[in-house]
């Protein structure tokens, strides 16, 4: 799997681009300017992703799509627009408003042969779906001694950033990785936007994907055969030396663009996407704090019970006598999210609490 | 049902159908502003528009009493200001300042006045339709004869908390008044491709709910359903169902292409404008004249003049007071950061 | 619907009438071993039965064929037994034996058994509606002509899930049979305190679905009325609603102490046991005689003998397993302690 | 608030009474044999729950109970009984099989002045409501910019422990601590069993409480006049020097029990019970993580994301330095629970495991 993929700044934001290494810790590509070079197509996470989707359906014709608005309307992200013209109204299924429904019903088709990709528009609206996802999809393998396996994905959007208030803007992937039989994923990247899906869909098992609503604009550089990737390891998207940043999903480029701050005064931060976030991949977390000794866990959760605090509690128990400094965490403001956008800033991690966090960790070890 | 102004003209139906025209009026031309300064990006987030629908809150709303609540979604602007939250803290809210209705917390999606008993602004489709039956069964508990008003789109009736809501409240006889506004498509979904069975009102048969269907785009038909309903909702007879056909004309949000839909049909619902619609017929009775007409326009353009005035004049929420309002009480008591 | 023995003694009636009656049996008499086995603690945690709604799993099972997909609640053990899954199995599941259908993880809730397509065992209420449609998805997806039988409770009607799935099988046509068995209670809660309309079948006219009423204590209409609607859902005539009015003899679970329904109307419905009313009318007719009564009791007696041995010589799962099945694959995959 | 509270074991179980003391570390009360002294009511903890709701009933009109079979059933855990026929049926409410509608109904009655008790039945049906609570009864203060309060009050059983297998076992009350704008209660004996509710009624905001399905039988004695109780702060139900062994609701007995065993061999563990899981009672834990230096946190929830993490996190940020080994966890296996009661047991947190985690700890610092 060979890897260019660069990482640049969404159309709404300010930010400059940040490169991003492939899983392995392998020396970074350089960040591509201009047109994309041979091998390498220029596209976007939205679009990484419906390629994604459509190689799966090209595939395997027992991949169908549905959920709301995913055909007539193009998709609410319009991440599926095209999508029914291409393969039809049977397998790009609009459902009613009915987020139990069709999650079940997603389920259901995977116990009888199909591998069902369920969008729910939102991970706001998954919550009506839980039971589903927690009694049934997670839980039906185990129930049935080792018979019904689920090979089901459902895809979400998820996170804030947009100014869309409280009920739109929760951040539940973390959360949804308490609950054991399902696999979490939170691709940050175009590569794993193109690549999460495929590898999902063979897995025997619920995989639930969550894509950060922030995410989709994000232009980058692809190659042009890039596909699927394994979901079962965390990847350092930056090497370094004295400080552990570790995060996934939209928060990495803002860690990213911490670790470009902390550089330019000489403190060498390693960034870790953890990109799968049930089953953890542990062994990275603790292999990277062993070496740099200091750990900072960047969540866009709110804090209480978020994925930080579990990653935190690992990293006690798995390196605590090689810890310089107490863990620090850096997540939401427990609040409902405000709508203003001065508010909601300040609720969200940003580059700058990062770089307070790690500098605090590492005047912390006196 | 059908309204004929021909036949009505008696004094209080002839101010009852001026005020519904001006309120569709107030309405069209605070959204039309918002929609503007949607593009300014004074107002963010989502913006639904409820642009030819304002037959259905203007017909319903002016059936309730001050003590009566409204229960809404997130297109609800409409539904605030006929309530009578003031254009002023609508639009502060729209731009997120803390004079706004919901100290600029909530945005266009979450309008909330208890004053007016303006229970939001429910951005989860179909979320507040059991809020609806809650408040109705405290008034219920309370002897208090008292209406809630529950407003959500054709597309909330497939969620399960519909049918959950329905049957609650017609076993408990709950006084609420269901007003589904059937504008055909939730988001770029056709109603036929969501529901088995496109004639709603039959759904309320399903709970033994009384229900009509009615014009929505006919505001008068709106207006003497909703007296009817809500008095017989009043009078103990428990929940009623209107279903109020209507069109969007605008997309479902600022970010809709609008694939879904021809620019026919959009151009042929257009024709039945609510607000052209009355306005002729109250012309032709001989209720309104141009001088009137323009009055009416004044009157709601100074408004929303006057509202955006004091949007732009309102103050930020200081960071400091990010979480206020977690926890009730002085500070941020059980809040975290 | 109704079925009358007298007018209908042709050979393959005679056959498939002495076979419910048989099937109905072997169900009551399981049962009845099973709440013995409780008082003994052999079988723990929550058990439901079935006793005196026997001819509603009965007269629909017998309708579907070994392609047909199954989904039950937790009051599923005569479902189980009689879609084909052995009595071992099941009895070794309920004592939480690894020779158990779902390797004893599952107990009595939880009967799995995809090679007779028993898809469970859903012991969330209204949890296996959407399965059903979405197993019928499949085999629609797939064109396969099968049938999706989907057994739920009077109680599971008031649930979302109950009206997000009618509506979506109905507007998809997905081969789905929802037969719902109306025992008048959801635990202590009559029907008439849970549902404003306690016509049940009236329900499905909101999703456009057909639907009969039938009575349950009477297999040979449920039969009757099962087969006739399985071919329809089969031809593609899209889902099917059934309304089975029957009666739980006995307590919701082994924790219920009945405060709720008085002891005569108890006995009133007992004098309309399913088995007792078969029996008498194939006697009547002369299609079984002491002989053959005997013979069916001594089968069914013999089958649950040897499954309660079989289960009490089956083997507990070793602790070391206990992380098996979270995840497929070999060991426990992604399971942490 | 005068407390000579003791523990008794529940008829299912053959532990040994273990003696709680007050809210305070004040010295323990000897555990009562036999009749009840003056002043003192023996009771279970399922009726002091009962009293709760009647005393709440017939202190303030506005107060009702709502819920599956609460009415005529009796109360699926028979804690409503005889409540139907002294309040009748406008104020002992049965629902329909509606999860979702009938919380929602208390948010909105709560809106319109009652003070509303919803008994959702367990909390593995609770996830049909989640919509209601995270998106409204969570939300609406906040979202109404301070307008809206929702003095409601859910209700639950909670956990595992009866063979009911992997849909009615859930622990979610650590999970659920996540939301903020809510308050989660884990009353673990008879005192708060009788003294939360009332307490909780007074809140204006909304509170969860989440009752163990396997206290409901417990005996004990009770205060004559017990009445409301604080619902902000831990209790030290044990104290001790050695290490700190933190838990609530359902685990608490085995607690109690893994430190008796303790002390046998001459570790003297403190014992607290957190009683409200949001917000944590912070101080309290990390003073006496400060005390013993050590820590073994017992949850029932599944480990990964449980609230166990949490703490971890926050012993780890308060009292880094203080630290002698690294926080320890013992928490549910992450499995769907299978229903034979050996692989059960071996699922749940147990007094054997405490002990080893709590030695191994003590062991550790070298
Ligand atoms: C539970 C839920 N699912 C999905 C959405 C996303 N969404 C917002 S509005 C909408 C369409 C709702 O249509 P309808 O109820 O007809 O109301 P309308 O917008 O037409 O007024 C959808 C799908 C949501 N907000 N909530
Ligand atoms: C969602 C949910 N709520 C509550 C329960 C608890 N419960 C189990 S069975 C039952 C009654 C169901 O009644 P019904 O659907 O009529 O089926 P029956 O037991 O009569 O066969 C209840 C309330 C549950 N299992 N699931
Ligand atoms: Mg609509
Ligand atoms: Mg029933």
């Amino acid at each position: 799997m060979t890897s260019s993929a660069s990482l640049s700044a969404p159309t709404t934001s300010a930010a400059p681009a940040a490169p991003l290494g492939p899983l392995s810790s392998a020396p970074l590509a350089p960040p591509s300017a201009g047109a994309a070079p041979p091998g390498v197509v220029r596209t976007t996470y939205r679009n990484a992703i419906r390629e994604a989707i459509r190689a799966a359906m090209l595939a395997d014709e027992r991949v169908f799509l549905m959920g709301e608005d995913v055909g007539r309307y193009g998709g609410c992200y319009a991440v599926s627009k095209g999508l029914l013209e291409e393969f039809g109204p049977e397998r790009i299924r609009d459902t009613p408003l009915s987020e139990s429904a069709f999650v079940g019903a997603g389920i259901g088709a995977a116990l009888g042969g199909m591998r069902p990709i369920v969008e729910v528009m939102t991970c706001n609206f998954s919550l009506l779906a839980l039971d589903q996802i927690m009694n049934n999809a997670a839980a039906l393998l185990h129930m049935s001694g080792g018979q019904c396996n689920v090979p089901l994905v459902i895809r979400m959007a998820t996170g804030a950033g947009r100014q869309v208030a409280a009920q739109h803007s929760h951040s539940l992937e973390g959360w949804y990785a308490h609950i054991p039989g399902i696999r979490i994923l939170a691709p940050a990247t175009i590569e794993d936007a193109r690549g999460m899906l495929g590898t999902a869909l063979r897995d025997s098992d619920p995989v639930l994907i969550f894509e950060h609503a922030t995410l989709y604009s994000l232009e980058g550089d692809l190659a042009a055969d890039a596909g699927e990737v394994p979901i079962d390891r965390a990847a350092v998207r930056r090497p370094g030396s004295r400080v552990s940043l570790i995060t996934y999903g939209g928060t990495l480029r803002k860690t990213l663009q911490a670790a470009e701050q902390l550089a330019t005064s000489g403190i060498d931060a390693e960034v870790i996407d953890l990109r799968t976030l049930r089953p953890l991949d542990t062994p990275t977390i603790l292999e990277s704090v062993r070496k740099t000794h200091r750990a900072v866990i960047v969540d866009e959760g709110w804090r209480s019970g978020s994925l930080s605090a579990e990653i935190s509690a690992r990293i006690t128990e798995g390196v605590f006598y090689e810890l310089d400094a107490p863990v620090a965490r850096v997540c939401s403001a427990e609040v409902p999210m405000p709508y203003p956008r001065h508010l909601e800033e300040a609720a969200l991690p940003q580059a700058e609490a990062i770089v307070a966090a790690a500098r605090a960790t590492i005047g912390a070890d006196g | 049902m059908s309204g004929d102004t021909q036949q009505r003209a008696d004094g209080a139906d002839r101010v009852r159908d001026v005020a519904l025209l001006r309120a569709m009026l107030r309405v069209r031309r605070f959204e039309e502003r918002c929609a503007e300064l949607y593009q300014q990006e004074k107002i963010r987030g989502f913006l639904h528009l409820y642009i030819g629908e304002e037959a259905v809150a203007a017909g319903v709303l002016q059936a309730l009493g001050a003590e009566d609540a409204v229960v809404a979604t997130y297109r609800e602007h409409g539904h605030a200001l006929l309530r009578g939250v003031s254009a002023r803290a609508i639009m502060a809210e729209m731009y997120g300042k803390q004079e706004g209705c919901s100290r600029g917390r909530g945005g266009s999606m979450h309008l909330f006045d208890v004053a007016t008993r303006f229970y939001g602004g429910n951005a989860i489709v179909g979320g507040g339709l059991p809020i609806a039956a809650g408040l109705a069964l405290a008034d219920a508990l309370q002897r208090r004869p008292r209406v809630t008003a529950c407003f959500f789109g054709d597309g909330a009736v497939a969620e399960g908390e519909f049918h959950e809501t329905l049957n609650l409240a017609a076993l408990w006889r709950l006084p609420v008044l269901f007003c589904c506004e059937n504008n055909l498509y939730a988001m770029g979904t056709a109603l036929a491709r969501a529901q088995a069975q496109t004639n709603l009102a039959i759904k309320a048969a399903a709970y033994g709910m009384p229900a009509w269907t009615v014009d929505g785009m006919d505001v008068i038909a709106v207006a003497d359903a909703a007296t009817r309903a809500v008095a017989a909702v009043r009078a103990g007879a428990g929940p009623f169902f209107l279903e109020l056909r209507t069109y969007r004309f605008r997309p479902h949000s600022m970010f809709d292409p609008e694939l879904y839909r021809a620019k026919a049909e959009v151009e042929e619902w257009k024709q039945r404008d609510p607000i052209a619609a009355l306005t002729a017929r109250l012309r032709g009775a001989g209720l309104v004249d141009d001088a009137a007409l323009a009055a009416i326009e004044r009157d709601a353009q100074a408004e929303i003049d006057d509202a955006v005035a004091f949007a732009e004049a309102g103050s930020w929420e200081p960071v400091a007071e990010l979480t206020r309002f977690v926890y009730s009480g002085p500070a941020s008591a059980g809040a975290h950061t």
